[in-house]
């Protein structure tokens, strides 16, 4: 079981949070919402999970 | 005289300074004016307005039911405020904001944000930018009692930008009237 | 625009108005929409050396208010509805221990927390009767920001000729407004200070009864050292049980105010003159008022404006006389009818007394108070 | 679509909420659904008070029951519904204002008598519902607009306050620090009788922007920066002592909770 | 004496009608004199399984009693004027969110700590417009000790019918006088409880816009999970700034009252029948008068009694159909004349309307009425 | 003929007092004139303020400027007033109830500031003028008016909490040793800043006949076997530990005072 | 029938819980019965009072004024209350007491405190000796009444003292109307 | 210098504190007041006076 990180862009505000502490650098902002550059390198850690004000970043279960 | 004007957009677009700035300048042009604005938590997310009432004579009620001018600068405001408008009245947009109204005549879109951003690097300056439009479709205002109020009003070390913003703004409006002639 | 034209707020016009007044104490606790008045407080009164402080909440910022008015200083404090509940335990005190000061209230929509943004006069009643106990108020409202710049002033002016607390009674409407304001010169207003006395220390009553109803009042630390309780007490202000006592004390409380109504109340009329209609209004309903006159006018309606300033006490006299060949009154209040019951009873039933009301947040418009005197008064406008 | 954890635990069509972009609150209340999440507990039996400010509206988001009161009063509230119902896990959210200016009296007398609540405040150093004026935990020499020449009160140490009144279960976290804090919320939630977990929040809007100290990331990283595990606390030195903000557990022990001693008078009359 | 029939204080037949009631949560802080209403609710409520806490001052009473109404617990406060209005927030609060509970206030001369010991009735308007923002309440005021125990019984059930704060507006002339009171068997008095939910609990709307205007109550914990706040709220109980659901929400709050006046208002009547003069009165004062009726009529004087239990909402309409065919008013209470107003606005100016009125401490007794009568009418007696 | 001390600044016509019998509020007030007068501290600048309660009614009778307020709020008062007027010597006289139960919030607020203040609680553990309900430091197990049961509240320890809040003098004297409490009240009203300094007093009329522990001398007893200086704490074994109260000075620092500091922004536009 | 009993001394002595006592037994006694007293700090020192009327029909208004019997324990609360006596009232004080009053024909004095301190050992129980005293000078009341009004009221083992301290009073009356005869 | 003890007899209201802490046990009580069985013993310590609730005993300084 695997963890991918999905984005509710809806709900993001742009902060910038999730983009700074991300350890592999992969997420970016833009106008409208944060996305990821890469999800490959995700390593699932969840620190974007964790800080995201607004609940529009999170890992969610793949088989 | 009496003009009508709700400046309006997202909270931080700095619309409520404009406003001042708008109602002080009628003040020193010997006008009288109120300006109010909405409040609140709830405004943050939302759309948040400014209102500028100016008359040669005494004004009373201060709230706006009907502007005659309406600026937006963002999407969602326009689609809040649009329908409060005159058929004779005027709007102004941003120029990525879509217009769908056929019944107001005077519909004015410039890049507000865009030259904000040509001017002072970021889109801090677009209130400044638009009160240059605005200034131009008020006669009654001496523009140079706007840019001394501004003067006064914007923080420290940043009036000459938001002069060249305001200027910017006079700008726009003029060369879209020579087009448009 | 000359140095004195200014665009003011209405809480920035309070702030300036109470430093002219001579406000050199300021003890807040923010809360929407009166923190302007703090703000405003805390960058001006330094450089005055004036004394502002944040205090914990609102009874220990009238409280500090109170102590400071004790020490000699005018001062005030400002709030709005949830906290002017809370204040009402130290209005008693202020007023039974005669300490000048000044409470704002800027008035927003209730019950509770309510619509913290949105406008109403609801606390109109408050004002006089939010604190246990029988005990004399002076509340004022202004309706333009030139106003409250005024009545700041006399309210300061109350507060220290009669020694006791005056409420300014603000609406979010005037609080929040932006206009022009021609701040007067020093020296223009009447500027009033406490009475202080003069004679032998060891014989001074702090709460003598005097002619005037106001004992002069010596401030901590000038030697007098007397007693100050909100306990009943005697002249010399030291606690009483005799109902003889408080009695006269409870009387000369009410006579100062009472003895002095042709000081205190202010109002104002508009068109009033050949009026067969007259609006009664305070606050920023007044301003509503005036325009829905205007373009009444020019449909030939006889209408007039009453306009209550001085809303505590409430200028019944006046009242009557303006009323007098007047058969329909229309109360218009942002509550649900609050000042209608003073009209009631002043001018009673002989008189057809309507009210426009609005209690959801929202300002009564000029057109709302048209249709209404259209539809109510149909016949005699037809007439 | 929200994750779970938003989903089991959050009115999710209530959101997104009315916080500012990069405020801190919505990282703890999130903390909160989490640490409610992983102990199980039964929804129906969580009851959230909160008071009024920006903090305080985290009730309104919360799926349980949720108690929306007057400002500073919510532990008052809380403690009506505690001793009237003590099977309910009564949770109170406060900001520093709510809790500790105007709710001061409150949260002492609650600590003092250690009933079995667990108040988690969303500490920012301001009000933040009014527009930024100085709290009670404002560090002295900074700006809000009610202190535009610099504070000059010195703050509140909530979990020293809270030692000193009598708590008996008292820690600290941050928003940096998300795991640390809801293990932390979870040690007050399980523990028996009056617990206080500080949550450091940050306000951009405000706080932030009237100290020039920028972004929600300036203020995450000042966190991180200057947070320090109180179990290191004997070991730094000087200079850094004054610097640190010391996070973790301050206080943990077990005394007589106050709704089992009332359960005890209560059985005298039991036959 | 059965077993049954008692010497009570009015402040223990209080706590004895709100057990009888079914209070089973109290939360006070001392104050005289209201004190011994949370002496007595210590020991006894325990007994029966009962809460009982003295929280750190008056806002956490009733507070805390407000939560234990949410949570399910009819529930009560008492405090007398000082802690009466630090309590004004809060009655606001319960109010706007709709929770039931009873908030005794026993009235000690004010304003401010006053006289701590003496009896006044001056906390009549203060009930009703105490707090911030227009708000419906309901207040009853006994004169007697028996009456105490029923109207603390009919506040709890107006309480609970109606989701709404009562206010028992007890004197200390009542509160602390003891006399011979007959306890009613369980059963004899009517009982309300809240009406509770039924419907799915997904879809429950704890401030639904229902025909009777009292949605039904949800206890925390039943599994209901809803939103409690004390910002205007839609039906479902979350915060809204639209001024078309706060005019709804609020006007339904008015109209649970004032459609229910048949039920809510309890007055009496005292030799009114062929009455020229009319006394109206309310809580202990209604003593004096009835002495005085009793002398005056032994010289043929025709006079009665109006007297006024529910003191708010003020029973107008009862009141003018009384004094229909009476000219002369004559308003009895130990204030500075607060019903009068009520009763002036009620009957307009047609009417002569005078107070009899003491504000030092003291009670106004038999003599002092009879005095007043004989003298103001002396014309019409005589006749 | 009353003595010197109580001729130069007590009121004494207004005495005898209504205190009761054996009511240690009078020792604790005498202790008070003792301490102005031997720190020779001009009288007409001595503002003593108070709240409501039997120990509050102490400012009545002193021979300064007096101010008798409202229930607990003394404090708030008597901020204002140093505020106004920082050349003042503004002393506050307030009970247990006044003082901890509905002032707590101006109590640990005025100790956060470190307003140059000086709190002298009267402290009997019962709030004695509205006849004998616990109070906020009513030991757990106590009887009173409102704890027919015993009380299941915990008490405050005044001067932890004291500690807690900020206070920068904190320190516990008696009524049974009335030469030591001279001595902190004097150290209090010299040191610079917030100073509180808890005077332990007797209530025998309703403290005393609650807890069947007799008259004035009984509880004057108590206080003279309970008592122990903290400096001897250290070297106490466990069960003393517990039942000892202790006595003494137990905080007494140096940190910015706040009128100084509202001065020094004053300064910044003397030119 | 209406009798208005003040009982007077200084607090402490137990006048409350008389006049309660007294009010009961009136109440058992098939008669209505109201009792006041004074209150407050200010009542500490001074003279303290209880008051009970007692009447066959209802009682309104439920202070005294001028009082049918006067009780008092302490020269202070004699000399602050003789003045409001009726002339036709009656006047019961202890021995220690002087009554400079010649208007008032029926002045009873008893050593009911010496009493007390014969049957109690102490004056703790001279209430209760008062209130034998009394319950002799009103007919209505049945004596049994107030006797078992009082086990109910006293503390808890005292009960057997205080209905001695009661008997006495009775005694002490009825010795002085045989010694009057 | 000398100190004697002095009692202001209106004063006392026979709570027996200062009787009990004399150290010499020279004060008593009788039915109105305190009084002093043997003024020679005193040893002028103050003690009676500062326990004194009510200001109705003290030292006074005589020539
Ligand atoms: C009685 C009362 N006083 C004041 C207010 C105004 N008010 C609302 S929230 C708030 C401060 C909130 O600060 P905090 O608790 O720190 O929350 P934050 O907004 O910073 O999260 C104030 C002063 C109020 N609503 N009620
Ligand atoms: C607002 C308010 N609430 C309650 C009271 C009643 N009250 C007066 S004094 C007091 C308690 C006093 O206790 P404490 O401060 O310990 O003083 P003590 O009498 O014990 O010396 C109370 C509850 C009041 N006067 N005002
Ligand atoms: S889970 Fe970790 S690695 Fe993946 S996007 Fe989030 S922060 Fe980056
Ligand atoms: S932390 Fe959340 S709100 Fe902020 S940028 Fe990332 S996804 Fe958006
Ligand atoms: S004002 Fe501050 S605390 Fe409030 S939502 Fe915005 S960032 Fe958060
Ligand atoms: S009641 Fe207690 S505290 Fe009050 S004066 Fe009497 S002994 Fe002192
Ligand atoms: S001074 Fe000392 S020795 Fe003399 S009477 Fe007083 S206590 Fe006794
Ligand atoms: S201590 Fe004072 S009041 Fe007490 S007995 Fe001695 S002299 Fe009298
Ligand atoms: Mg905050
Ligand atoms: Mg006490």
């Amino acid at each position: 079981m695997k963890k991918t990180v999905v984005i509710e862009s809806a709900w993001c505000k742009k902060c910038g949070i999730c983009v700074e502490y991300c350890p592999v650098k992969i997420l970016e902002l833009n106008e409208d919402t944060v996305y990821i550059k890469d999800s490959e390198k995700c390593i699932s850690c969840g620190k974007c999970e964790q800080r995201c004000p607004d609940y529009a970043i999170y890992l969610q279960k793949t088989e | 005289m009496k003009m009508e004007v709700r400046l309006s957009g997202s909270g931080g677009q700095g619309l409520i300074l404009a406003g001042i700035i708008l109602a002080e300048g009628a003040i020193s042009s010997k006008l009288n004016a109120v300006q109010t604005q909405s409040y609140g938590p709830e405004a943050r997310g939302g759309a948040s307005k400014s209102e500028v009432i100016i008359s040669d004579s005494e004004i009373n009620f201060p709230k706006i039911l009907k502007p005659k001018i309406l600026l937006s600068l963002t999407q969602k405001s326009l689609n809040e405020y649009l329908k409060d408008v005159d058929k004779s009245g005027i709007i102004v947009v941003d120029s990525s904001i879509e217009v769908e109204c056929r019944e107001i005549a005077n519909i004015y879109k410039f890049p507000i944000i865009d030259s904000s951003k040509e001017v002072m690097g970021s889109s801090v300056a677009a209130n400044m930018v638009a009160l240059g439009v605005l200034s131009q479709l008020i006669d009654d205002i001496d523009t140079e009692n706007i840019k001394k109020s501004m003067i006064k009003r914007v923080p420290k070390g940043t009036e000459k930008l938001n002069i060249a913003a305001f200027e910017k703004g006079i700008e726009l409006f003029n060369m879209s009237i020579h087009a448009n002639h | 625009m000359t140095e004195r034209t200014k665009l003011l707020q209405g809480n920035e016009a309070c702030v300036q108005g109470a430093i002219y007044a001579g406000m050199r104490f300021f003890a807040g606790y923010p809360i929407t929409p009166s923190t302007e008045i703090a703000e405003l407080s805390s960058l001006l009164l330094p450089k005055i050396k004036g004394k502002f402080i944040q205090m914990e909440d609102e009874i220990a910022s009238i409280a500090a208010t109170i102590g400071a008015s004790l020490a000699g200083y005018k001062s005030m404090t400002a709030t709005s509805g949830p906290g002017f509940s809370l204040k009402q335990e130290c209005i008693g005190y202020a007023s039974l221990v005669e300490s000048p000061c000044v409470i704002v209230n800027v008035q927003r929509c209730g019950p509770s927390t309510g619509l913290p943004t949105s406008p109403s006069q609801a606390d109109l009643m408050q004002a006089k009767w939010g604190t246990h106990g029988d005990h004399p108020i002076i509340a004022l409202s202004p309706s333009t920001v030139e106003e409250t710049f005024e009545l700041t002033v006399k309210a300061f002016n109350f507060a220290e000729k009669y020694r006791t607390p005056v409420i300014l009674l603000l609406d979010e409407v005037v609080g929040h407004l932006r206009e022009k304001i021609e701040i007067p010169k020093a020296g223009e207003l009447e500027i009033v200070n406490r009475k202080k006395p003069t004679g032998n220390k060891d014989e001074y009553k702090a709460y003598e009864y005097c002619e005037d109803f106001v004992p002069p009042m010596a401030s901590i630390g000038e030697g007098y050292r007397y007693n100050v309780t909100g306990l009943m007490h005697d002249e010399t202000g030291f606690p009483t049980n005799s109902t003889s006592e408080t009695g006269k004390l409870m009387n000369r409380l009410f006579d100062k105010i009472e003895e002095n109504l042709d000081d205190i109340l202010i109002y104002d009329e508009y068109k009033t003159d050949d009026a067969n209609i007259l609006l009664v209004s305070f606050g920023g309903m007044c301003r509503s008022c005036k325009d829905a006159i205007k373009k009444l006018r020019k449909e030939n309606v006889k209408i007039g404006l009453f306009s209550v300033k001085t809303v505590w006490p409430f200028p019944e006299e006046k009242l009557k006389e303006v009323a007098k060949n007047i058969d329909k009154i229309v109360v218009v209040e942002m509550n649900k009818g609050q000042m209608i019951q003073e009209v009631q009873r002043t001018l009673g039933k002989e008189k057809d007394i309507i009210g426009i009301n609005k209690i959801n947040g929202e300002v009564i418009t000029p057109i709302e108070i048209i249709d209404t005197i259209k539809e109510e008064y149909l016949r005699c406008l037809v007439k | 679509m929200p994750s779970e954890i938003i989903k089991k635990n959050l009115r999710t069509n209530r959101l997104p909420h009315i916080w500012c972009p990069g405020c801190g609150h919505g990282i703890l209340m999130r903390a909160i659904a989490v640490s409610i999440e992983e102990l199980n507990i039964d929804k129906d039996k969580v009851c959230i008070v909160s008071g009024i400010g920006c903090s305080s509206r985290a009730a309104g988001y919360m799926n349980f029951n949720t108690i929306h009161t007057t400002h500073g009063r919510a532990l008052a509230f809380a403690t009506g519904i505690k001793l009237a119902k003590p099977e309910l896990h009564v949770i109170v959210i406060s900001g520093d204002g709510d809790l500790t200016a105007i709710g001061g009296n409150h949260f002492i007398h609650a600590c003092r008598r250690n009933i079995d609540i667990t108040t988690i405040v969303f500490n920012n150093n301001i009000y933040g519902m009014t527009g930024g004026q100085y709290s009670p935990t404002t560090k002295t020499g900074d700006f809000a607009t009610t202190a535009p020449f610099g504070n000059i009160d010195k703050p509140f140490d909530i979990c020293e306050l809270a030692c000193g009144a009598g708590a008996t279960f008292v820690a600290r976290g941050s928003v940096y620090h998300v795991p640390n804090t809801i293990q932390y919320i979870k040690k007050g939630l399980t523990h028996k009788g009056f617990s206080v977990v500080e949550g450091l929040s940050i306000c951009p809007t405000y706080y932030g922007r009237k100290n020039k100290k920028g972004s929600a990331i300036a203020l995450m990283n000042e966190l991180r920066d200057k947070c320090v595990n109180i179990t290191k606390k004997e070991s730094v030195n000087e200079k850094e002592l004054e610097d640190n903000i010391y996070i973790g557990v301050f206080k943990d022990i077990i005394t007589p909770e106050y709704t089992d001693e009332y359960k005890k008078v209560l059985d005298k009359f039991d036959k």
